[in-house]
């Protein structure tokens, strides 16, 4: 079915899928690492959305899509660096990286 | 500046590099089996037993003391005495060791087996190539195997080889005088007696023992 | 849709399940990598060259790297206690990433007919993407590296040890 | 005849390729050339271990191997049959799947930066337009490896080489990722192909090479010192220090896997080589223009030997850092200078008056150095002291 | 007493000496400790040593050290042998330097008996310790350095040298290592013109050595880096710890038993004591590398001013010998610093008490205050700069 | 130096009640020793650390002796009654007779501390501590808290002799194992049966040797039994 439609709707599949492991992923799991992780890869659904948005778009030579996606992984990787810097110190006070225990502002 | 020291060792490193190609007393390895170092006259490692003559066992000069035995640090010396007895070389009748073992491998060569000896009997040998498949048996060595003639002693020990000998000599000139002595005494006295009971080993070609490893 | 991208995909797919689902969280991150691994293949096979290394050097040699560093960091919290690995909301979360997915899959089905249909790669070198981060994209391209610097900065100080000379 | 040995390897591609159906031709090409670089490389390793054991040997004053074969030269088949028919010992409690993998990873991701390096005129596997950043996309990918390694084994040694390992890496890629950005600077060019291309010129005889400009002078030694971190080479093998932590990531390998680490470690210090070779010292080109005859793939691969001997001699030499100092090294001077080196680059770009820009370069890039050094040394409280005597 | 400042002063006390000169180091930064033990078997632990070690990063919060895994009771041994036959086990105290053992045993069993040595004797003890101790500092540097990562090439020109000195050793008592040289009252055996020729050749050779050494090490950016500032030992906690031999003079105290004791013939001879300031690694490595001058030195006017003679007291014996009853304890400056003897006599032949004072042992009680807060890398560092033999820490 | 009658002197006017008392060295070393009072030990040893004249700051060994149980056999005169009879008339008359008496001299653990100044460059000053007995009453106060370097040596005093250092701050074994029960350098310990094979066992290791083999066996045959 998919193979006769065009080709981005693969990938805007693909996309959605990894989109929604990692969004099962950051909601289901209790450590705040693997909640992290499933970020990261809602992130790079996003991203394979762009590029492919771009390989299939209307205007490619724009660089429009493939731009996003640069941008995209500058800030994703900000946001690792971020976030495992607040799990790292929520560890230390904590001394838990259990997500259902980081019930307090306050430590 | 930073890096200057390391530079300074980088030329150092280099030099060496260098050198070891030229400059023997830097690149000081000697390859074994087929170079060897010139052996050292003092080296001991582990003990043999003197005889003199040919016969080894009629020219063993241990007369089975047992001082060594109780000497040895590290009691690695057994020994049964005789129960006969048989001429030293001043012509004694002297008992002997009926079974004198020495384990290298509980030995420390310390020599003071050699020290202790009041009969020039145990001396250190240098040989090293004792490496062996049997580790009990292979390094228990018996008298047969720890008997070495006088002139394998020359051979690696000369100069204090030498000395010994010139000991005994004056040891044995002594007896032989005052056997002599007694002898002319008893001549004079009795004359008729034949003088002295010389039957002294006289150096003759014992077996010529292979001076084994490390002398060539 | 050729045979090299239902291979990529299902290799993506595979590490980001393995990455959610994994008891051991060292494994999880290291599924992770293997979805990034085939993210970047996908974009090689969509023709972003720039795009797929970047996603390597980035996500590979540092996201990754990270993710594991702040494991072993916590490294109490790497076998999971009792209670289990999943959240005790995983039903609400697993259902709400369930109507995503079928809201997502249902509109990108659904549009299928208007996608567009081009096949011939267009052309992207490094030049040109030099250029259009230069020229067009030069605000963006100076606000991210404010956001990176800022991050980098912020990291380094929420990771810090409280007191002074400690790493 | 001169050019026929200059291409002898591509002429021998093709004539090789030629016997197959046009249709396979590419594949078979791509083909040839990876079992050429995965031959080349391990025997260029084998033989790099006989010049380091020997060198190292020399520098100690002692043989080095020379029992096996002529002056030794068989040691390295020695070895590898030795590492082949090892026991092959997985720890009791390790992660037995990750450390199967882990050696093959890191002899993977190496192996495939060869594939944008040029040894030769025309002898490139793959001429990407950012073949730089695929090299050091591939470089970053080992990181992995050694954690894996170090992590899977559940050895403490293991563990604490591993974050070593990480971390160091880490931090090394940034200036040696910067100290190359001189050179995509001035040649305007991502492709290691271009940025060789662009040093093969000749003014008096005497070859562009960026190492003998003050900003590719100090890219050079910058790449030259990152490169030691990134291959954990003396004085910044950290990762696997013996006296400390036993043999760091790899404590617990054994048998063939050891070797595979062993090789991915040689492999990617080529790697790394001929990286820098291809940046800084004209990649195959020679040094002078009446060397041109000389075949470009021995230009090369012999610029590549002595990078490495080099390696060897400093590893002869020095002591290990500590941890913490390394850190301090890359993050406080390292970083910094190749940073400053930009700034040399840049000006060296826009300043058109040649004395100007040589003087103006120099003094910047020496004055840069020796005022870090000074205050590094002073901020970190070591110098060479003076020694009082009683009587 | 050229420097009068850096003399230990009186008054300078260690309160609790257990809690003083200990480095606070908070256990609970947050991080999991990691507990590592260092040893038996690692590569740099200088024999069977072990150290348990809890880690924070690579930081160290605790270190213990453990070991006995090469105890042989030798002290006992000794109690069951007679006086002589001790001699060769001393040997095996500290098998580097097997020469200065015997030295330190044959002082205490002379001043058990009261025995006269001859003058040659004397100077022929002179001669293969003050060699002794060359050839053990020039290794313990070696040994450091090598522990720092440097490939083996210091080590391996110290043993280049060693060798020479080694190849001394065989052609004068007929071992390499074990000597077993001296006896109560002399030396076993006397050195002929040519030893003493060979011993003046390879004499002359140690400077050049000490230069290359230097050239190689002093100034190397890395090792400084890696040696100053770190382990650092106060006088006040060095001489409560009993710390002796150059890493006591490394941190500035004045105490060289060669002076203090004026043992054997050392009164006779012009030789400075190098003083460290900060009593850190590099520190001690430079007092060593500094000694080791200050014995070539030993050496040079030894082997001019050695007279003719012989070198056992006649009066000596070698067997049956007992001493009266009473007891007596001898001490040198051994390489590593203060080597005692402590013999019990009740007239027989074997000693009632016979007991090893060794330096590396009493060395290393202060082994935990000086690594903690440093890194792994250091202790290594630091252990190797305490420079110790686990034949004579275990015993 | 002070003479050891001085510093005994010196002891005495600073730690009122020391009982410091000096025992003498026969041998020619000279080396006489002062032996100190438990109780007051730790006070005394402060003092010769902190005196300004003495400044025994450096403590260079520490050891144990063991003096076990003593047999002494002496000949008593004894005087006692004797009752004759003479010539039928019964007599009570004193009578010196010689008989042998054995008496058992108590053993005690010895603890030597020989001290050195580096300060002032003197010493050796030896002390002496003696345990009550070698079986209960083996505490000594450590000197640990006074000298660092009585620590490990310590620790091998308490290892290798039983004596139990009060105020110690980490007393384990250090050479033996800990596990290891007895005390090893004590002059009645017994080597426990378990050497290895000797090629030339003789006299008493020879009929040890038969022994330990006879055991070997014994135990190995039940066991050899109790498989089939």
């Amino acid at each position: 079915m998919i193979g006769s439609a065009s080709p981005l709707a693969g990938y805007l599949l693909v996309a959605a899928l990894m989109f929604a492991i990692g969004l099962a992923g950051a909601l289901t799991r209790r450590n705040a690492i693997l909640v992290l992780i499933g970020i990261e890869l809602m992130l790079n659904a996003a991203n394979l959305n762009l590029i492919a948005f771009w390989r299939y778009g209307p205007h490619p030579e724009a660089l429009t899509g493939m731009m996003f996606a640069i941008f995209s992984i500058a800030v994703a990787a900000a946001e690792a660096a971020v976030g495992l810097g607040l799990v790292i110190q929520i560890h230390r006070h904590a001394k838990t990286t259990d997500v259902d225990q980081m019930n307090r502002m306050k430590g | 500046m930073l890096g200057e020291g390391i530079l300074k060792g980088l030329a150092e490193t280099a030099k060496n590099f260098a050198g070891s190609y030229v400059s023997k007393e830097r690149l000081t390895t000697v390859q074994y089996p087929e170079e060897r170092i010139a052996p050292i006259e003092a080296t001991r490692d582990f003990p043999f037993l003197v005889y003199d003559g040919e016969d080894w066992q009629a020219g063993l000069r241990c007369v089975a003391c047992q001082i060594c035995e109780k000497e040895c640090p590290p009691k690695c010396i057994y020994i049964e005495k005789s129960k006969d007895k048989k001429p030293d070389y001043v012509g004694k009748p002297q008992i002997y060791p009926a079974r004198f073992d020495i384990d290298i491998s509980v030995c420390m060569s310390c020599q003071i087996c050699v020290e202790v000896c009041p009969f020039e009997a145990i001396k250190m040998d240098t040989v090293f190539e004792l490496a062996t498949e049997d580790r009990f048996g292979g390094l228990l060595l018996d008298r047969s195997k720890l008997a070495k003639s006088n002139e394998y002693y020359h051979t690696i020990h000369p100069t204090e080889a030498a000395e010994v000998d010139a000991r005994l000599a004056e040891e044995k000139a002594k007896v032989e005088a005052k056997a002599r002595a007694a002898a002319e005494a008893a001549a004079a006295k009795a004359a008729a007696a034949p003088a002295a009971a010389a039957g002294a080993p006289a150096k003759t070609e014992p077996p010529a023992v292979k001076p084994a490893g490390g002398a060539e | 849709m050729s045979f090299v991208f239902y291979v990529l995909a299902a290799m993506t797919l595979a590490g980001a399940l393995a990455a959610v689902l994994l008891k051991n969280l060292v494994h999880c991150a290291l599924s992770l990598t293997v979805a990034f691994a085939g993210l970047a293949l996908l974009f090689l096979e969509l023709g972003a060259q720039f795009v797929a290394f970047v996603q390597i050097l980035v996500y590979v040699g540092a996201v990754a790297i990270l993710v594991v560093f702040a494991i072993l960091l916590t490294r109490s919290a790497e076998t999971p206690k009792a209670g289990g690995v999943f959240s005790r909301t995983w039903l609400a979360g697993l259902s709400v990433a369930a109507a995503v997915f079928a809201v997502l899959g249902w509109a990108v089905l659904e549009s299928t007919p208007w996608l567009p249909q081009t096949t011939e790669a267009p052309a992207a070198d490094v030049e040109q993407i030099g250029e259009a981060l230069m020229s067009r994209y030069v605000l963006p391209l100076e606000i991210v590296a404010l956001l990176l610097t800022a991050a980098l900065i912020g990291a380094v100080i929420v990771a810090m040890h409280e007191k002074e000379g400690a790493q | 005849m001169l050019e026929k040995a200059d291409q002898v390897f591509v002429l021998l591609l093709h004539w090789l390729v030629g016997y197959l159906p046009a249709a396979w031709q590419p594949a078979a090409g791509v083909l040839l050339c990876v079992v050429a670089i995965i031959a080349v490389y391990p025997t260029l390793f084998a033989l790099a271990v006989l010049l380091e054991r020997k060198g190292l040997g020399r520098m100690q004053n002692r043989y080095g191997p020379n029992r096996v074969g002529p002056f030794g030269i068989l040691q390295p088949v020695a070895d590898g049959i030795k590492s082949l028919t090892k026991e092959d010992i997985v720890p009791f409690t390790a992660d037995a799947v990750v450390h199967f993998i882990a050696p093959l990873v890191l002899v993977v991701a190496v192996f495939m930066g060869f594939a944008v390096l040029p040894m030769g005129r025309n002898m490139v596997l793959v001429d990407l337009d950012a073949s730089l950043l695929f090299f050091f996309a591939m470089g970053a990918s080992t990181e992995l490896s050694v954690f894996m390694a170090g992590w899977s084994s559940r050895n403490k040694y293991s563990l604490l080489g591993a974050m070593r390992a990480v971390a160091q890496m880490i931090s090394y890629e940034v200036p040696l990722l910067l100290s190359t950005v001189g050179v995509v600077m001035i040649t305007g060019s991502l492709s290691l192909v271009d940025i060789v291309d662009a040093q093969n010129r000749y003014t008096w005889g005497l070859a562009h090479w960026n190492v003998f400009k003050p900003w590719g002078l100090a890219g050079f030694v910058m790449f030259v010192i990152a490169s030691m971190a990134e291959t954990n080479r003396s004085p910044f093998d950290l990762p696997e220090g013996e006296s400390e932590i036993v043999a760091g990531y790899f404590t617990e390998y054994s048998g063939f896997k050891f070797a595979l680490f062993f090789l991915g470690e040689y492999v990617g210090m080529f790697g790394i080589a001929g990286l820098g070779t291809s940046l800084f010292l004209g990649g195959w080109s020679s040094p002078l223009a009446i060397l041109n005859w000389v075949p470009s793939w021995i230009w090369f691969f012999s610029k590549v030997m002595v990078w490495i001997c080099f390696f060897i001699w400093v590893r002869g030499t020095m002591p290990r850092l500590r941890q913490d100092q390394l850190m301090n090294f890359a993050w406080k001077f390292v970083l910094p200078m190749t940073l400053l080196n930009l700034l040399v680059a840049a000006e060296w770009r826009f300043v058109a008056d040649l004395w100007l820009r040589w003087i103006a370069g120099m003094v910047i890039v020496v004055g840069a150095y020796v005022l870090m050094g000074r205050v590094g040394m002073r901020r970190e409280h070591f110098g060479p002291r003076t020694y009082r005597y009683a009587e | 007493m050229t420097n009068p400042a850096t003399e230990y002063a009186v008054g300078q006390r260690v309160g609790d000496a257990r809690l003083d000169g200990r480095m606070v180091v908070d256990p609970d930064s947050g991080t999991d400790l990691l507990e590592v033990a260092m040893g038996p078997h690692h590569p740099s632990t200088h024999g069977v040593f072990r150290m348990d070690v809890a880690l924070d990063g690579e930081r160290i919060t605790r270190l213990k050290p453990v070991f006995g895994y090469l105890h042989r009771n030798h002290e006992k041994l000794g109690e069951g042998h007679t006086y002589l036959a001790s001699m060769p086990y001393t040997d095996r105290l500290d098998y580097i330097c097997s020469l200065t053992n015997n030295w330190a045993y044959a002082l205490a069993v002379e001043k058990l008996a009261g025995q006269e040595v001859p003058e040659r004797a004397e100077y022929l003890r002179v001669i293969v310790g003050e060699l002794t101790r060359v050839q053990n500092h020039a290794l313990s540097v070696g040994f450091l350095i090598q522990d720092m990562g440097a490939s083996g090439t210091p080590l391996m020109y110290a043993f280049r040298e060693r060798e020479k000195i080694l190849d001394l050793f065989e052609a004068l008592t007929g071992s390499r290592m074990m000597c077993n040289y001296m006896r109560f009252g002399g030396c076993r055996v006397d050195a002929t013109s040519e030893w003493l020729d060979e011993v003046r050749k390879v004499v002359a050779g140690l400077p050049q050595f000490a230069d290359e050494f230097e050239q190689l090490l002093c100034t190397n950016e890395i090792l400084m880096a890696r040696t100053q500032g770190v382990g650092v030992l106060r006088p006040e906690v060095a001489v409560s710890a009993g710390v002796t031999g150059p890493a006591l003079r490394a941190s500035g105290v004045i105490y060289d038993i060669r002076k203090v004791d004026r043992y054997s013939i050392y009164d006779r001879f012009k030789f400075k004591v190098p003083l460290g300031e900060h009593g850190d690694v590099y520190d001690r490595f430079m007092i060593r590398l500094l000694e080791l001058r200050e014995s070539i030195k030993i050496l040079e006017q030894a082997l001019k001013e050695i007279p003719g003679g012989p070198v056992m007291d006649p009066k000596a014996k070698i067997r049956n010998f007992r001493p009266k009853a009473g007891e007596a304890y001898g001490r040198i400056e051994a390489p590593k610093g203060e080597l005692g003897f402590y013999l019990i006599s009740d007239g027989g032949p074997n000693p009632y008490r016979y007991r090893v004072r060794p330096p590396s042992f009493v060395n290393l009680t202060i082994l935990e205050d000086m690594c903690l807060g440093h890194n792994v890398a250091d202790v290594v560092l630091i252990l190797g700069s305490v420079d110790i033999v686990l034949g004579e820490v275990d015993r | 130096m002070k003479t050891l009658e001085e510093i005994q002197a010196a002891i005495e006017a600073a730690v009122p009640g020391a009982g410091v008392e000096i025992l003498p060295n026969p041998a020619p070393s000279g080396q006489h020793s002062l032996r100190l009072k438990p109780e007051t030990a730790v006070e005394v040893a402060k003092f010769l650390r902190d005196d300004e004249e003495l400044a025994l700051d450096y403590l260079s060994n520490v050891t144990g002796v063991d003096w076990p149980d003593k047999e002494i056999a002496e000949k008593v005169k004894v005087t006692r009654p004797v009752t004759k009879t003479v010539e039928g008339v019964e007599q009570t008359a004193e009578e010196t007779v010689e008989e042998t008496r054995k008496r058992v001299e108590p053993g005690f653990l010895e603890v030597v501390y020989h001290l050195f100044s580096m300060a002032r460059r003197h010493g050796p000053v030896v002390l002496r501590m003696r345990t009550g007995n070698r079986s209960d009453r083996v505490e000594l106060p450590s000197l640990t808290p006074v000298w660092r370097s009585a620590e490990f040596q310590e620790r091998e005093v308490f290892d290798l002799y039983g004596v139990v250092f009060k105020g110690h701050p980490d007393l384990r074994r250090i050479l033996m194992w800990d596990g290891f029960k007895d005390h090893p350098m004590r002059r009645d310990y017994v080597a426990p049966d378990d050497f290895e094979y000797e090629p030339t066992p003789h006299d008493e290791v020879l009929a040890r040797a038969q022994a330990h083999r006879a055991t070997q066996q014994a135990a190995a045959a039940p066991q050899e039994g109790a498989g089939q």
